[in-house]
């Protein structure tokens, strides 16, 4: 089995009383995608919070590609390879879709001390963003500037830009949501093809998506990890079922 | 050929009365004058040296005044004054008279008609000497504040129950007072110019304390003494002028200022009608084009003034008496009685650093 | 120095704190609640002052000059919320700024256009006239304590009223979400007209009572304004105890500050130096307050949703 | 069955750029209309034109007989219009409990009865929205606007971002509502969930009805066609 | 051609015209209004740095202002009087080390300013700068080594090589070169990589921290970069003046920086220099008409934030486009 490109041990996070992350360790190896389910609340988008560095773990370690990056600054894991896209999407509502991901390409080529380049004359900039944004689907809204751009546009740009970032893995806070079902399954095929390349931690609602897509699938419960399996082990898995799934699969 | 004059005053925000009486006095004597060869041109300063700076410019590049006067606070003085006295423009100070302008930064452009800024201060000074052992002495702190403490000390022989300077700009004083009461003093002498003294002396008198207060004259000049009311009576403070002396041209002045704007003058109307007059002295004596022959005209001080006697000093600072007031209640009206004479004659203790 | 002074000037300073936060007041709900940024609290304080001195004046009595500046404050209140404030809510913040100091300009001088030139007489009523005698023996001004209390019950007011009541709970809507309020049905444009109006009285009050201890004139606002973003930002922004307290640590900071700090110099240096270095540091001495705060708490003290 | 929103010939404005070119749409008392379209196509922005939200212009629009154009969204609101909007948009600094209360009208929906079918608002009644979970601020949303009990209902992506198990009870929530003659407006992007309870369907096409029809008249290829699947 | 290049061109015009409407109706003060204007411009395009790319709303940058005015000050009063400002170390009469001098001095303070100041964000920002600038500001007032709030006078305008400085208009080009330096270095910087990352972290911080990149180092950059700016107009504001005082550092001054921007167009290249003009003619024209000039004055701001959405340049332009 190949070495973890990701790997969490015994995190731990509480919000006053509220144990939001209780003694959870996942792994995440190069090539997979690893879903992460769970209901409402059940502490997924925080989990990713720690990992990304927007939130700092109480207890517990992280590493990625074989170093401890549990007190590095959020911007710095990125550097090292590890992009995210958030839930709620997070874009530069003056900026165009464009300018949205070059921001992304420019942070990668590490070029945002100069002050007298001209980002809009840099193809190297403008190609490789242009780029990103096909795959996402949006290169034919290019130069809207995303506050003008609907919610599954938004939604779309969020992966442009995550990808832009030249990433090592993935994290992914619901994805599908807002896409419609056109989105989703092309985001299904982006997915799928990205995988041997970039590994993804998947936190996804939309149970077809994680069904087609997931190797693995870890289901967090009240801050817990209470199940790790193949898609066939979770749907069968009475907890999960009354837990998260219902009738539903 | 006719005269040009820049006023350059605070027409607008909190010490907007100053300049207004100032400029309305100043004008008054010049139409009194009937002198229809002078034209004045006042511009408001908002208090900021910047755009007072910009305003004596526009007026000496722009509008081409003979001559340039108005200014009410030493900081913009400070700021006006060595530029327009450099480029050989005469400025006459109808109030403030900052301690560098006196010394060695004096000019024979620039003509103070007024006081040197430690003048009133030191009068108390000497006046306390009479009644008083142990003063409780109390400015704010910045430069003006700090010369009025240093100048009351200059002829004060008694002790100090306490020095404190406050902030420039403070509101309550409850803290001050309390420390007044607990210092043992047998007097408090203070220097807090505009809404400073006004709320400083109302609080005064809620706080039941009963130690004689003493200060310069800006604290209870007319233009205030009303927004204090009859916590200021009884007050003595020092001053150059007040309208009950005893001369001529101030009773015509008082009456007339009366008749014109409904109201008492103070100090700063005094000054600006005295500075007025000395213009109108000068004019009459010598052209400006002759800037020679003007300002020897101008240092003869050879006009009627408000305050009796008036010349003067080597440094063009005036040699004057100054007197000791006590605010009383004349009728429903509140104002300042002369009680005594500080010093006769009096200079100031910068003449003789002035190189001129 | 002695201890029963040392106490007198403790209370001096807790009494300074409520003065400034009753002087706060009107922007707490203004600013804090409601979330505009309004340059203007000075001038409607300034407007309270100059109503309360003006009826104070021709009646003779200092309470209808008190109805009147709350009446004055929030009709200029209310009339520049539908001017003016009304348009400039989904605007950038910075066009309140410019907005509203545009209207510090207006103010003033309009103020200055109807009153003159001059400060103008507000003495505090004669019923709190006169001192209480403390157990300490130092006999301590009634108006002053009757300042601590109207900031008491000022507070308490607006406490409940934002987070006790319908009210309070769709003024913090309105400021989370304006247009989604209105999309649930409430109507945020009146509602934040009566919110601002009052915000307004608030002021005017504080400028009448505050007024009568110091001097009523033009320009009066200018220096309140600063302390009562002061006082508002060191407790948290949105919170009607962090605007107490942040106006009671300002108020006591301020008072011993002004007082040990030369006490303390005079050990090292003369007593006239002292003095003065002493009240340097004095006049830094909120600043410095705010900026420690700030550096270690960058929310404020209180950084409460609400309350 | 009368017309409850009637609406011809929309058309919407962001700024100077048109948005709409020609929305038509009915609501039914006691029906259940689901707006579908691909992403970008005007579902958000006609339902935000409804409110009185972006600039309009319409041959018909109108709430219960009365028309719409040019009022003020509260007012919009007021005629019994409850707004679950697209991206939840809870009041961040109020509390749970605080939020569904700030703009409750009387009726049947009570905080009692929204905690009954989210338990889980009421665990976190005190907790301030903001720091809710996204579905947790889903839950909110939807109760927040049950709690103004509307006639009718509009659900912008409402189940967006929940668990299946939620779903499935808002879902069934929305099926009782159905049942009891509750009129909603409905934007989701389950089709397999939608088309069973909606009584009619109106696909969006760049900013123009499309197709309407019945729920079973949706051929795979008008489905290709509109939606991509 | 873009509307707004359109308007930057008649700005140039305008401020070319002045110098040759002084000349043409021999109204010298014209060319002192120019100086003034351009001065105040260009602390605010320094301000325009950090307030309109980066979204940073400083109350505080009158500190700057005011650390550039002491140093020409300082600099001017120690080389007349020979005294050295330290030992070793003289003062001196000379433009451009008064200019470097400042800029270090004002990026120097902004550092631990920006520092400690950019750990919050929003109203507190606005709150902790402007309590930086009072603390320097009573200090400034009650120190009396240069003058406390009297201020401190030189009476001969600093040096640059081969221009006679004395004379207002070489004054006036200096002015305009260094205001023309600092539009091309803004312009530069708008469309720059760091411009970029700077506006981003205006718009959504944690969205820059999230494609790898620091909002602090970047903030902070940019907020010493904008008070040298501000700093090296304070030097030119003394020269102009011939005298500094603390009303340079006082917060009527932040205020006022803060107006210029918002008036002329926040975040435009020539925002300041159209904001700064409107205001110095305003203040100059009504000025000269009526002593109720304020009122009128904030009448026209009024109506300026009401009408024209983005100040003087949103109204001519339009909103700006990041394309
Ligand atoms: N800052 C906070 N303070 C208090 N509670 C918090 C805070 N942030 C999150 N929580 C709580 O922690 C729990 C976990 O939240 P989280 O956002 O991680 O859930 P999630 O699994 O992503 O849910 P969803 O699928 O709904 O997005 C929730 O109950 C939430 O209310
Ligand atoms: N604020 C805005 N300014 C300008 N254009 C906008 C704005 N909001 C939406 N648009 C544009 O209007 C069109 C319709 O958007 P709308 O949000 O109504 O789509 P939608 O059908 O709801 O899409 P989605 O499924 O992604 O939510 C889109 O082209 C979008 O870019
Ligand atoms: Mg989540
Ligand atoms: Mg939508």
């Amino acid at each position: 089995m190949a070495e973890p490109l990701l790997q969490l041990r015994g995190l731990k996070k509480s919000f006053g009383a509220l144990l939001a992350t209780d003694n959870v360790s996942l792994t995440l190896r190069p090539g997979e995608i690893h879903a992460l389910i769970g209901p409402n609340g059940a502490g997924k988008t925080t989990l990713i919070h720690q990992i990304a560095g927007t939130l700092q773990p109480d207890e517990g370690e992280l590493r990625f590609a074989g170093q401890d990056i549990t007190s590095l600054h959020m911007a710095d894991r990125v550097q090292l390879g590890l992009a995210r896209t958030f839930q709620v999407s997070s874009v530069l509502p003056e900026f165009s879709a464009l300018r949205n991901v070059m921001l992304a390409v420019q942070a990668r080529q590490g070029t945002s001390f100069r002050f007298f380049a001209d980002v809009r004359r840099d193809a190297r900039l403008t190609d490789a963003a242009a780029e990103c944004l096909a795959r996402a689907g949006l290169d034919g809204r290019a130069a809207v500037p995303a506050a003008e751009l609907s919610h599954g546009e938004r939604r779309r740009l969020e992966i442009a830009i995550a990808l832009a970032t030249g990433p090592r893995a993935l994290l992914l806070d619901e994805p599908m949501a807002g896409l419609g079902p056109e989105g989703s399954k092309d985001l299904v095929v982006l997915l799928n093809a990205l995988r041997s390349e970039v590994p993804m931690l998947l936190v996804e609602h939309d149970m077809d998506a994680v069904f087609a897509l997931a190797d693995r699938i870890s289901v967090l419960v009240y801050g817990r990890v209470i199940a790790t399996g193949t898609a066939d082990e979770i749907r069968r898995h009475p907890e999960v079922r009354a837990a998260y799934l219902g009738d539903d699969a | 050929e006719p005269v040009k004059i820049g006023m350059i005053t605070t027409l607008s925000g909190g010490g907007a009365g100053l300049g207004v009486d100032t400029r309305d006095a100043f004008l008054l004597a010049i139409k009194k004058s009937g002198n229809k060869d002078i034209e004045v041109v006042v511009e408001d300063d908002a208090q900021k040296p910047e755009l007072a700076v910009q305003i004596a410019d526009k007026m000496i590049q722009s509008e081409k005044v003979d001559l340039l006067t108005g200014i009410i606070w030493s900081n913009l003085a400070m700021a006006v004054v060595p530029s327009v006295t450099a480029q050989d423009v005469i400025y006459l100070s109808p109030n403030a008279g900052p301690s560098p302008l006196a010394g060695a930064g004096c000019n024979a452009n620039y003509f103070n008609v007024a006081y040197q800024n430690d003048n009133f201060h030191e009068a108390m000074g000497q006046y306390a000497n009479g009644d008083y052992k142990k003063t409780f002495i109390l400015a704010p702190n910045y430069p003006a504040g700090k010369d009025s403490l240093t100048g009351f000390k200059r002829y004060y022989k008694g002790e100090l129950a306490g020095e404190v300077y406050t902030q420039l700009g403070q509101t309550d004083y409850a803290a001050e007072i309390a420390q007044i009461r607990a210092s043992g003093a047998d007097s408090v002498f203070f220097f807090l110019p505009g809404g400073m003294g006004i709320a400083f002396t109302k609080q005064y008198g809620q706080s039941g304390v009963t130690i004689p207060l003493m200060g310069p004259g800006f604290s209870f000049s007319q233009d205030v003494l009303g927004a204090i009311g009859d916590a200021a009576v009884g007050v003595r403070n020092s001053a150059s002028w007040s309208k009950d002396l005893d001369n001529e041209a101030n009773k015509t002045f008082v009456a007339d200022f009366q008749a014109e704007y409904g109201r008492l003058p103070s100090i700063y109307a005094a000054q600006g009608y005295d500075t007025a007059n000395l213009i109108l002295s000068a004019v009459a004596k010598a052209s400006v084009t002759d800037k020679e022959a003007f300002r020897a005209a101008l240092k003869e001080a050879d006009f009627p003034s408000v305050r009796g006697k008036f010349k003067f000093n080597t440094n063009n600072h005036p040699i004057q008496d100054i007197y000791v007031r006590e605010v009383v209640k004349e009728g429903d009206v509140i104002t300042n009685k002369i009680i005594a004479t500080a010093f006769t004659d009096h200079s100031d203790a910068y003449a003789k650093d002035c190189k001129m | 120095m002695q201890i029963p002074l040392l106490l007198e000037q403790l209370l001096n300073g807790l009494q300074f704190g409520f003065m400034l936060f009753l002087m706060a007041s009107g922007l707490t709900l203004i600013f804090g609640v409601m979330g505009l940024i309004n340059l203007a609290h000075g001038s409607l304080y300034m407007v309270g002052a100059f109503a309360c001195a003006a009826v104070a004046a021709a009646t003779g009595s200092f309470w209808l000059g008190l109805v009147a500046s709350l009446a004055g404050a929030a009709a200029a209140g209310a009339l520049v919320e539908v001017l003016v404030i009304r348009r400039l809510y989904g605007r950038d913040h910075l066009d309140q700024v410019l907005a509203t100091f545009a209207l510090i300009l207006i103010f003033s001088e309009g103020t200055r256009w109807l009153f003159g030139s001059f400060p103008l007489y507000l003495d505090i009523p004669p019923l709190l006239g006169g001192a209480l005698t403390l157990p300490g023996s130092a006999p301590y001004p009634i108006y002053r304590l009757a300042i601590i209390g109207a900031g008491l019950l000022v507070a308490l007011g607006l406490y409940l009223l934002i987070s006790r009541t319908r009210l309070g709970m769709r003024i913090r809507a309105g400021e989370a979400d304006r247009e989604m309020i209105a999309a649930l049905g409430i109507d945020i444009r009146t509602l934040y007209t009566i919110v601002f109006a009052l915000g307004a009285a608030l002021a005017g009050m504080a400028g009448a009572l505050v007024g009568a201890l110091q001097s009523v004139q033009v320009g009066m606002g200018e220096p309140v304004l600063i302390l009562a973003f002061v006082v508002i930002v060191i407790g948290g922004i949105g919170s009607i105890r962090g605007a107490l307290f942040g106006a009671l640590l300002v108020g006591v900071v301020d008072t011993t500050g002004r007082l040990l700090l030369p006490l303390a110099l005079s050990s090292f240096i003369s007593p006239s130096a002292a003095a003065s270095t002493g009240a340097a540091l004095a006049s830094m001495l909120i600043y410095v307050l705010m900026a420690l705060i700030l550096a270690l708490r960058p929310r404020g003290l209180f950084p409460a949703a609400a309350g | 069955m009368s017309l409850l929103l009637q609406v011809e010939g929309l058309e919407a404005f962001h700024g100077v750029s048109q948005a709409l070119f020609g929305v038509d749409l009915a609501v039914g008392e006691g029906e259940v209309v689901a707006l579908m379209g691909r992403n970008g196509m005007g579902k958000t922005t006609t339902i935000r034109s409804v409110f009185g939200l972006t600039r309009t212009r319409a041959k018909t629009l109108r709430f219960a007989g009365e028309d719409l154009v040019g009022v003020a969204p509260h007012r919009v609101a007021r005629m019994g219009i409850g707004l679950v909007p697209e991206g939840r948009r809870c009041f961040a600094t109020l509390t749970v409990a605080e939020n569904l209360l700030a703009a409750a009208r009387s009726g049947a929906w009570t905080l009692p009865r929204v905690y009954a079918l989210f338990p889980r608002l009421e665990e976190r009644q005190k907790q301030s929205a903001k720091t809710l979970s996204g579905g947790e601020q889903q839950m909110l949303a939807i109760g927040r606007a049950l709690m103004t009990n509307p006639r009718l209902l509009v659900l912008d992506e409402a189940t967006e971002g929940l668990a299946p198990v939620i779903r499935a009870d808002i879902w069934s929530a929305i099926r009782s509502l159905k049942a009891e003659g509750q009129s909603i407006l409905l934007v989701d992007k389950t089709l397999r969930e939608l088309l069973p309870v909606a009584d009619s369907c109106v696909v969006l096409e760049n900013g123009r009805s499309a197709w309407s029809g019945r729920p079973d008249d949706l051929t795979a290829a008008i489905r290709d066609r509109y939606l991509g699947v | 051609m873009a509307r707004e290049t359109v308007f930057n061109g008649l700005m140039i015009l305008v401020l070319a015209a002045i110098p040759a409407a002084a000349l043409l109706f021999e109204e010298p003060f014209y060319l002192t209004l120019a100086t003034r204007l351009a001065i105040l411009a260009l602390a605010a395009v320094g301000l325009n740095v950090a307030l309109g790319l980066g979204g940073l709303v400083s109350f505080g940058h009158a500190a700057f202002f005011g650390i550039g005015g002491y140093v020409a000050g300082i600099l001017a009063v120690h080389a007349f009087n020979m005294e050295p400002l330290l030992p070793g170390l003289p003062g001196t009469k000379s433009m451009p080390v008064i200019w470097v001098v400042s800029m270090l001095l004002a990026a120097l303070i902004a550092l631990p300013m920006g520092a400690i100041s950019l750990r919050t964000s929003g109203v507190y920002f606005i709150m902790i700068t402007l309590a930086f600038a009072q603390m320097i500001y009573y200090f400034a007032i009650s120190w009396p080594a240069y003058g406390g709030e009297d201020g401190l006078s030189f009476y001969v305008r600093n040096g640059f090589p081969g221009v006679n400085t004395l004379q207002p208009l070489p004054f006036l080009l200096v002015c305009y070169g260094l205001l023309a330096a600092a539009l091309l270095f803004f312009w530069r910087l708008q469309h720059s990589p760091f411009g970029a990352a700077l506006q981003a972290a205006r718009q959504n911080d944690v969205r820059l921290a999230a494609v790898g990149i620091r909002p602090f180092k970047i903030r902070l950059t940019a907020f010493a970069l904008s008070a040298a700016i501000t700093g090296v107009a304070g030097a030119l504001f003394a020269d102009l003046n011939r005298f500094v005082s603390p009303s340079m550092l006082s917060w009527h001054l932040s205020g006022e920086l803060i107006v210029l921007i918002i008036l002329g167009g926040v975040g435009r290249l020539f925002g300041p220099v159209a904001g700064a003009t409107v205001y110095v003619f305003l203040e100059y024209g009504l000025g000269g008409i009526t002593e109720r000039w304020q009122f009128f004055l904030g009448l026209i701001l009024l109506g300026v934030v009401l009408f024209a959405r983005g100040g003087i340049i949103g109204l001519f332009a339009g909103r700006p486009r990041h394309g």
